[in-house]
């Protein structure tokens, strides 16, 4: 029992973190600039180097996964917490966004998604899921001057507090039919207890809780607003951080689900897969708002993951893993790029205000292209490995029809990726055009968490076995 | 002998490239000089190898060209005294007509390239009779097209002139189409593309297949002779300048689609539908261009017309089987026919481009020694008698009369009755353009003509006038072209008819000839004007309208349909349907986009609705 | 005792009832409110459960939703107290300035 | 095997000198002398290559060269290069149109050069390692790269509608290519269930071609992938714009290089590992390129953009290479591929001197040129040559591939080959009427048109002295080609038996 405490350090370095944060951010008034950003950061990257060299066991206390498959998602979602902040460093404080109190917000979302991430218990990953949900309202709305802040946040406040209802509802359905809170014994033993049908209905709950969190058709509709009206590296964190630990646990479930169960859930998974990756692709096409655009891709990316776990008994869940990854990255990156490019006043986001970027940032419009590519999947970067990762999966479970759907859907999505991509080379800039307002060169931060994400991207692009066998190792850690 | 004919033929091809890559800087003179050297030497070589090679057949290769598996196509020369003739009259012609320019084109801007089009011709035209090799025969034919449609349209200025260098290229193109099946049949049936291995198999042949070629191949040697009824390029082509017109237009291009044939005689000679077609064309078309020559009114065109007559003869002559006499008549119309061009060219040139023969009139006094060669060319081209035309013409008729059954009769009369038209309209040409005007009425040459232009021309008046003594069908020297030709696979060194036959056939004709001339002078000596055309002479001018008829059934056709696919199928069509399409989806993203239009009611209303939908279809999914 | 169905069936009406609430009732406190009844609900079902199952997991997971219920509500609140400052209005249609821009 | 990695070299070179690009982005001058060095480099490598002796190596065939390293097990892709003649081929063909395009942009290009000259050689990388990929996923990787430099490059350098262009170019290819994909990724799985080893290996993938309806499936996504790109009749319409709107450069290597990939799959992919689809599929595919070799002539006799024109014509032009491949014999074959080189050297050199009257007259429109012979003789003489040559004149190079390509047809469908004759003549019509509108007709007086300089007399001449020798000397062409088109076709013997 003493010996499991390790485990639970990356966690508690966060939250020990995030409370100095507050504490500090509320009593110190004259402490050195930025101390609380080091603060974070350090935090944020002690506690991924924590779990990274931390202890390899099964689970603590049956409540959380303190296997690789657990360990991975802490990583992932540290780094993404050290990128978040790295991009958020000039953001906030240029626009001074709640203080630095904003920092500790961070750390506890992340905490938040590394339990949801982490947990082999439904009462853990409820905790987690109400703690990043809880964040995030807070960190949508902070700006506070903006409505456009303030309505985002309130939208996803009641659109989020219905949601976690429903799962907590779910989980009730399913604790009723298995009499346990542990997530795999507790399915398993809801099928032996002849209570399966219960048991189902949970999960097709907590299967709409998850749906509404990584946005899945035709839950999907809040996305646009809350991306474009939080600030844009936030709507980075939200995409990529919560959206990792929802899909953390859904590929959680579909991997420890019993096998007579996942026959029947599963073509909630395909309904929901093909909706998505139709609605949101197509929705998207006449969309002139960046954000919005790259809120409803975001929508289609998770999308194609689905597809993959509808193939889950055909390494599919690999697959959807290492898209995860990647998709975290590249979505963090595309947002935080808004953000290192937005003037003060405003984030940048009509498409028509980018126009003639690339001449004047020539690099930010790169790294831009780079990540359209990766978002649009097409080689060298890591999106192009991931999608065809996910329809191989899709094709060798039999399920060609998705994977046509798919097929067709995302051809539609070149159409708007491109036209952004268009818009940043291929126009003149009107004259009410934003770009003197733009920052002439990147923050420090920013460009470097943009450097490393986009490293990230061609280093996946192109050696990518490595996260893939991790992931299978990881999968293999579970059940 | 190898090196001789790969001097004539490399000749040429030297000049051309010389002139195309250096022609700016060597100077006008430099570049008449070089082209006409080029040529020169090419005669020399022909020359030599006629003599070198007396009557033996020479096969060799001068270089192996496309070979894919068992395909081969090489550049191989089959060397027989057909050939022989053939390049000897293409490189004396050619030669003449290389000089005659030199003084012709003096002022003109374009010389080089012009000396480049010629010499490059002379190469093409030089491959197409020795080659042995479909596909290098080929090479040459295609290449004398694009000579003929860069020199007809050679004063591209003038789009009329251009167009009509186009409309030439592409009627020998539609028959080359034939002469491209040929040649893949060949390779298919034969698996050999050499003439010689070709005319050895022929016997072989099937009927239907032997039916084929030989319509493919006539096909072919209509498009470039200009028969019916690919026959209307060549009126058109006389845009070009008149050497050209000689050399290409008379001489030796469009007769070259007869040498075709008779290089592949035994392959006709399979079928005799194929023979029967070749005599009915031959004859028509001698018929029709006779009757059209009547009615013209520029000097060139006449000549044009005559021309394809002429060719007619030729078809006949292979038609009723009898090459000797097609070669025969070939060599003859070669030159008389340049003659008479070359004359016309001086006259137009001094007259500074008039071709109407009515704004002539007089000029025998103006320009005697013009006056005098256009009149030996016209005698032999009305086949006087004992003139060079007569006695080809006459074997052909023979030929064509000695023929079974009453078709050929027919078709032995057609010619018969062309025979008689030709001094019609050759003489009406020429009293109306150079015999005596009553004072006034007369036109006075702007320019003089050179003497080195007349004078080039007296060696082939002296020709026209002789070559009847090549082939006498008596006497000293009896068929002497005939004998030569032993070697030529299907000549036929005498006809099947008695002596006394051959006689009243000669005089017949020879009465006949006569008479028209008669007719000719009491028609036309004088003759100032002729009334408007209108009724049979319109007609007649128009070529009985074969022109406008495929002017309006296929050129129109073509166009509007390609007008029509591309803006209806292609733009209006295919580009619009894919453009709807994407429009449609877009007015679908709208609509799906608009439901996450900012309202919160509809966001929280869907997430029931995905609430219900889930536990339906889990509901479903579990009981069924 | 009470069969587990009859609880379940209970919960789920109640939880029928809160998302009816939320959906139905143009007012953003009505939807708090109603979410506070759908949680609720759940946390019948798991007390349900949980002497169903004769274990305390439900009863734990009860208690820790009532706990992040409150702090989600005290979140919920100053989102809605703010809009209503700026808005004058707790008409949750009236918040389309994102979306509606097109 | 040899010591160096000359075909990794080869991929990378240009993708390293376009990077070096990037110290120099901004500076004209510099960029085109590193692009023009680099690209040189280039094509003295692929040369080079030329002396490798044949050597059978891994997977069979003939192949030069063979590089062969795991890339990611799991799923059975490896990175796979092989080399033999066709792929040396068109590897030739791409560095030499590549050091052409740099230098006709020598002046052209002055806004943004160095992203100019990284996309060319960023455009070359993914040619090359399309045409020397061994393994299916290699392959696609390839097919999806090249496409973006494309779309920048016309959309940036295009002309007035190049940004619609531009996307449409995209949307047709990539739209396409998902559905290649599928197809690959469903003989991949269906080879893997069948074979028990998930690879994408094409050697294996050959050595066990998946069951008749898998076949007949995957076939279709294939022909649907490869025709868009061809481009086959009825999906060419983004052609005609791309080629239009593109910078003369871009046209090139659109025509010169890209089309050619579609062309390149069928021959390698489509319809070797597919054999018993491919007895329905060659057929289609021969009746497509039939109808498109006269379709796509009519439509450009009726054009009034000379550039378009052009385009068409090399829809043409490429309905005959793909006739070849629907005939599918030895014939045939080899005229196809031939017939790719020479539609890329004469149908270039064509957009090449468009792209010049373009700059020198301001106009693409026929109507407002004409009578350019006098003022520009040079030129007119260079494109008169040329466009015999996409005429198909003997002694110059479209004719022996045209000519084989027609007697392989007679070999198996005397018909097919009769209306490929035919359409010879329907492209006499468009281009003589080409020549006619911009080089003949009366003299309009024009200012200061100048002839050909002498680095534009450098390519024209180079292009032409290369499509005069392969007109008159095929041979080493062919001899480089004929074992593995030999080889091809051998394996298409069985599919040869299927076809009705």
């Amino acid at each position: 029992m003493q010996a499991d405490w390790p485990i639970l350090t990356p966690y508690a370095i966060l939250a020990l973190a995030g409370g100095l944060v507050f504490c500090l951010g509320g009593f110190w008034r004259d402490r050195p600039a930025g101390f609380l950003w080091w603060l974070a950061l350090a935090a944020a990257v002690a506690s991924g180097l924590a779990a990274l060299n931390g202890p390899a066991r099964g689970e603590y206390l049956g409540l959380l996964d303190a296997g690789l498959y657990g360990r991975l998602f802490v990583c992932l979602i540290a780094l993404l917490t050290v990128l978040t902040l790295l991009l958020l460093r000039t953001y906030a404080s240029a626009r001074d966004l709640g203080g630095e109190v904003l920092y500790g917000l961070v750390l506890l979302a992340a905490l938040g998604m590394m339990l949801a991430a982490a947990a082999v218990n439904w009462l853990v990953f409820f905790l987690g899921l109400q703690m990043l949900s809880v964040c995030l309202y807070v960190l949508i709305s902070v700006r506070r001057e903006a409505d456009s802040s303030l309505e985002a946040g309130l939208k996803y406040f009641c659109l989020g507090a219905t949601a976690g209802a429903v799962v907590v509802f779910g989980i009730a359905m399913l604790y009723a039919a298995g009499g346990e809170l542990a997530i795999g014994p507790g399915l398993a033993k809801a099928m032996h207890s002849g209570h399966g049908g219960l048991a189902l209905l949970g999960l097709g709950l907590v299967l709409v809780g998850l749906a509404f969190k990584i946005s899945l058709a035709p839950l999907h509709v809040w996305t646009p607003d809350v991306f474009q009206g939080a600030p844009a590296p936030i709507s980075g964190f939200l995409a990529a951080g919560s959206k990792t630990a929802a899909a953390a646990l859904l590929i959680r479930l579909c991997a420890v689900l019993p096998a007579d169960l996942w026959s029947h859930w599963m073509p909630a998974l395909w309904m929901l897969a093909a909706l998505t990756m139709v609605v949101a692709n197509v929705s998207a096409l006449r969309e002139d708002r960046a954000k919005r655009l790259l809120a409803f891709s975001s929508a289609a990316q998770m999308g194609y993951l689905v597809m993959a776990l509808v193939g889950a008994r055909h390494g599919g869940l690999g697959a959807a893993l290492f898209f995860l990854a990647v998709y975290a990255l590249m979505d963090l990156g595309v947002f935080g790029l808004l953000g290192v490019l937005s003037p003060l006043r405003t984030d940048l986001d009509r498409l028509r205000d980018m126009r003639g970027l690339a001449r004047a940032f020539p690099w930010r419009a790169g790294l831009m292209v780079l990540f359209l590519l990766s978002l649009a999947g097409l080689p060298p970067t890591g999106g192009f490995v991931g999608k065809i990762m996910l329809f191989t999966a899709a094709i060798s479970s039999g399920h060609a029809v998705l994977a046509v759907l798919g097929a067709v859907s995302a051809a539609a999505a070149f159409y708007y990726y491109f036209k952004l991509a268009a818009t940043l080379y291929m126009e003149a800039p009107g004259e009410d055009s934003p770009l003197t307002a733009i920052p002439a060169r990147p923050s420090p931060a920013g460009g470097l968490a943009l450097g490393v994400i986009a490293a990230a991207l061609l280093e996946l692009g192109l050696f990518p076995n490595w996260l893939h066998s991790l992931a299978t190792a990881a999968l293999g850690s579970l059940s | 002998m190898k090196g001789l004919v790969l001097i004539m033929l490399l000749a040429p091809l030297a000049g051309a490239a010389l002139n195309a890559l250096a022609g700016s800087r060597l100077g006008r003179n430099g570049v008449r000089a070089s082209a006409c050297a080029a040529v020169l030497i090419a005669l020399a070589a022909a020359a030599g190898a006629l003599i070198l090679s007396h009557g033996r057949i020479q096969d060799f290769t001068l270089w192996s060209w496309i070979k894919v598996g068992s395909f081969q196509a090489a550049m191989d020369v089959h060397y027989d005294s057909l050939a022989g003739l053939m390049a000897m009259m293409v490189t004396f012609v050619g030669s003449v007509i290389h000089l005659y320019s030199a003084s012709f084109m003096r002022e003109d801007q374009g010389l080089v390239r012009y000396y480049v089009y010629l010499n490059l011709f002379t190469f093409f035209m030089l491959v197409v009779t020795l080659a042995d090799n479909l596909a290098f025969l080929y090479l040459g034919w295609e290449g004398m097209g694009f000579c003929s449609y860069a020199l007809i349209g050679f004063w591209y200025g003038d789009n009329e002139k251009a167009s009509a260098g186009r409309k030439a290229f592409l009627y020998t193109r539609i028959g080359d189409i034939a002469f491209g099946v040929v040649l893949a049949l060949c390779f298919v049936w034969f698996d050999d593309l050499t003439i010689t291995g070709i005319n050895a198999q022929a016997a072989g042949l099937s009927h239907g297949a032997a039916l084929a070629l030989g319509l493919l191949l006539f096909w072919a040697a209509a498009g470039k002779s200009a028969q019916l009824p690919l026959s209307v390029w060549l009126p058109d082509a006389m845009a070009g300048p008149s050497p050209v017109s000689a050399l290409i237009h008379a001489a030796t291009m469009v007769t070259a689609g007869v040498y075709l044939l008779m290089r592949l005689f035994p392959v006709l000679q399979a079928s005799p539908e194929v023979m029967w077609l070749l005599a009915a064309v031959g004859a028509l078309t001698a018929l029709w261009a006779a009757l059209a020559a009547l009615a013209q009114r520029d000097i060139k065109r006449v000549l044009a017309y005559s021309t394809l007559s002429q060719v007619g003869y030729m078809f006949l002559a292979v038609g009723a089987s009898d090459i000797v006499a097609g070669m025969f008549h070939l060599l003859s119309h070669a030159f008389f026919k340049s003659l008479l061009f070359l004359a016309a060219g001086c006259v137009i040139q001094a007259l500074d481009e008039e071709h109407d023969i009515f704004r002539m009139g007089g000029l025998q006094r103006k320009m005697p020694q013009v006056g005098m060669l256009f009149f030996i060319g016209a005698l032999c081209l009305s086949a006087f008698p004992l003139l060079g035309g007569f006695f080809s013409k006459d074997r052909i008729l023979l030929a064509a009369f000695l023929e079974p059954g009453l078709s050929y009769k027919l078709f032995w009369a057609a010619g018969f009755l062309a025979a008689l038209l030709t001094p019609l309209y050759t003489f009406r040409a020429y009293f109306v353009a150079f015999g005596p005007r009553k004072a006034g009425s007369e036109v006075k040459p702007s320019r003089g003509t050179p003497r080195f232009m007349t004078a080039v021309l007296w060696p082939l008046a002296l020709l026209a006038l002789m070559d009847g003594l090549l082939n006498l069908p008596m006497g000293p020297g009896k068929h002497w072209l005939a004998r030569f030709f032993s070697n030529v696979p299907g000549a036929r060194i005498e006809l099947p008819a008695s002596g006394g036959m051959e006689l009243a056939m000669a005089l017949v004709s020879a009465v006949g000839v006569l008479a028209a001339l008669g007719l000719a002078v009491w028609l036309y000596r004088g003759r100032a004007a002729e009334s408007a055309e209108k009724g049979w002479r319109q007609a007649l001018a128009q070529a009985l309208y074969l022109d406008r008829l495929q002017l309006s059934l296929l050129v129109r056709p073509y166009r509007a349909v390609s007008n029509f696919l591309w803006r209806e199928v292609d733009d209006g069509g295919l580009d619009l349907g894919f453009t709807t399409l994407a429009q449609g989806l877009g007015i679908v993203s709208r609509g799906w986009a608009a439901w996450s239009g900012g309202r919160l009611t509809v966001y929280l209303f869907s997430v029931l609705l995905a609430l219900a939908a889930v536990v339906v279809l889990l509901t479903f999914a579990w009981f069924a | 005792m009470v069969p587990l169905e009859h609880v379940l069936v209970l919960a789920s009406l109640l939880f029928l009832v809160g998302a009816a609430c939320v959906v139905a009732r143009r007012n953003l406190l009505m939807i708090i409110i109603g979410v506070e009844v759908m949680l609720n609900a759940a946390g019948l079902a798991l007390v349900g459960g949980s002497l169903y199952w004769r274990n305390l997991d439900g009863q734990a997971l009860v208690v820790f939703i009532l706990a992040v219920a409150a702090a989600e509500v005290s979140v919920g609140l100053a989102l809605v107290v703010l809009a209503h400052r700026r808005r004058r209005s707790l008409n949750p249609d009236d918040f389309k300035m994102l979306g509606g821009s097109r | 095997m040899f010591p160096m990695p000359l075909l990794s070299l080869l991929i990378l070179l240009p993708l390293a000198g376009g990077a070096s690009l990037a110290f120099c982005a901004r500076r004209m001058a510099a960029c085109r002398v590193v692009a023009l060095a680099v690209s040189l480099l280039e094509l003295i490598l692929a040369v080079s290559l030329l002396m490798l002796p044949q050597t059978q190596a891994a997977g069979g065939g003939h192949w030069l060269l063979w590089e062969d390293h795991a890339w990611l097990p799991a799923l059975g892709m490896r990175y796979t290069l092989g080399l033999d003649g066709v792929s040396l081929l068109l590897v030739l063909l791409t560095a030499l149109l590549q050091v052409i395009c740099v230098l006709i942009s020598w002046e052209r290009i002055t806004e943004r050069p160095g992203l100019y000259y990284f996309l060319l050689l960023l455009m070359q990388t993914g040619v090359n390692g399309l045409f020397l990929a061994q393994d299916l996923f290699l392959f696609y990787l390839f097919w999806e790269l090249q496409i973006v430099p494309m779309f920048f490059l016309v959309g940036i350098w295009g002309h007035e509608r190049r940004v619609q262009a531009s996307l449409k170019l995209v949307l047709f290819t990539f739209g396409s290519s998902l559905l290649l994909l599928v197809g690959i990724l469903g003989l991949y799985a269906a080879h893997g269930a069948q074979s028990g080893q998930y690879t994408f290996s094409l050697a294996s993938m050959l050595a066990a071609p998946p069951s008749a309806p898998v076949q007949f499936w995957v076939m279709a996504a294939f022909l649907v992938g490869f025709a868009v790109k061809v481009p086959l009749v009825p999906l060419h319409t983004w052609l005609p714009e791309a080629h239009t709107q593109a910078p003369t450069a871009g046209s090139v290597l659109l025509a010169g290089v890209l089309l050619k990939t579609g062309a390149y799959a069928v021959f390698r992919v489509a319809l070797p590992l597919l054999p018993l689809a491919a007895g329905g599929a060659t057929t289609l595919i021969m009746v497509l390129a039939l109808v498109g070799i006269f379709y796509a002539a009519w439509v450009a006799r009726a054009q009034e953009d000379l550039k378009r024109l052009v385009a068409y014509s090399s829809i043409a032009h490429l309905g005959v290479v793909m006739l070849g491949l629907g005939i599918w014999n030895l014939l045939s074959v080899s005229g196809a591929v031939l017939q790719m080189l020479n539609h890329g050297l004469s149908t270039s050199a064509l957009f090449i001197l468009a792209g010049m009257l373009q700059d020198r007259l301001g106009t693409r429109r026929l109507v407002e040129m004409g009578g350019l012979w006098k003022q520009m003789p040079v030129l007119s003489a260079f494109f008169l040559f040329f466009a015999m040559a996409s005429l198909g004149l003997p002694g110059l190079n479209n004719f022996v591939g045209e000519l084989l390509v027609l007697v392989g047809a007679y070999q198996a469908h005397s018909l097919a080959a009769a209306a490929g004759f035919i359409g010879l003549a329907w492209g006499v019509m468009y281009v003589l009427r080409m020549v006619q509108a911009t080089l003949f007709g009366p003299d309009r007086e024009r200012e200061g048109l100048r002839d050909v300089s002498a680095r534009e007399a450098l390519v024209l001449g180079g292009l032409a002295i290369l499509v005069l020798f392969i007109g008159l000397h095929p041979g080493p062409v062919l001899d480089l080609i004929e074992g593995p088109v030999a080889a091809a076709v051998g394996d298409g013997a069985r599919l040869a038996l299927a076809t009705p």
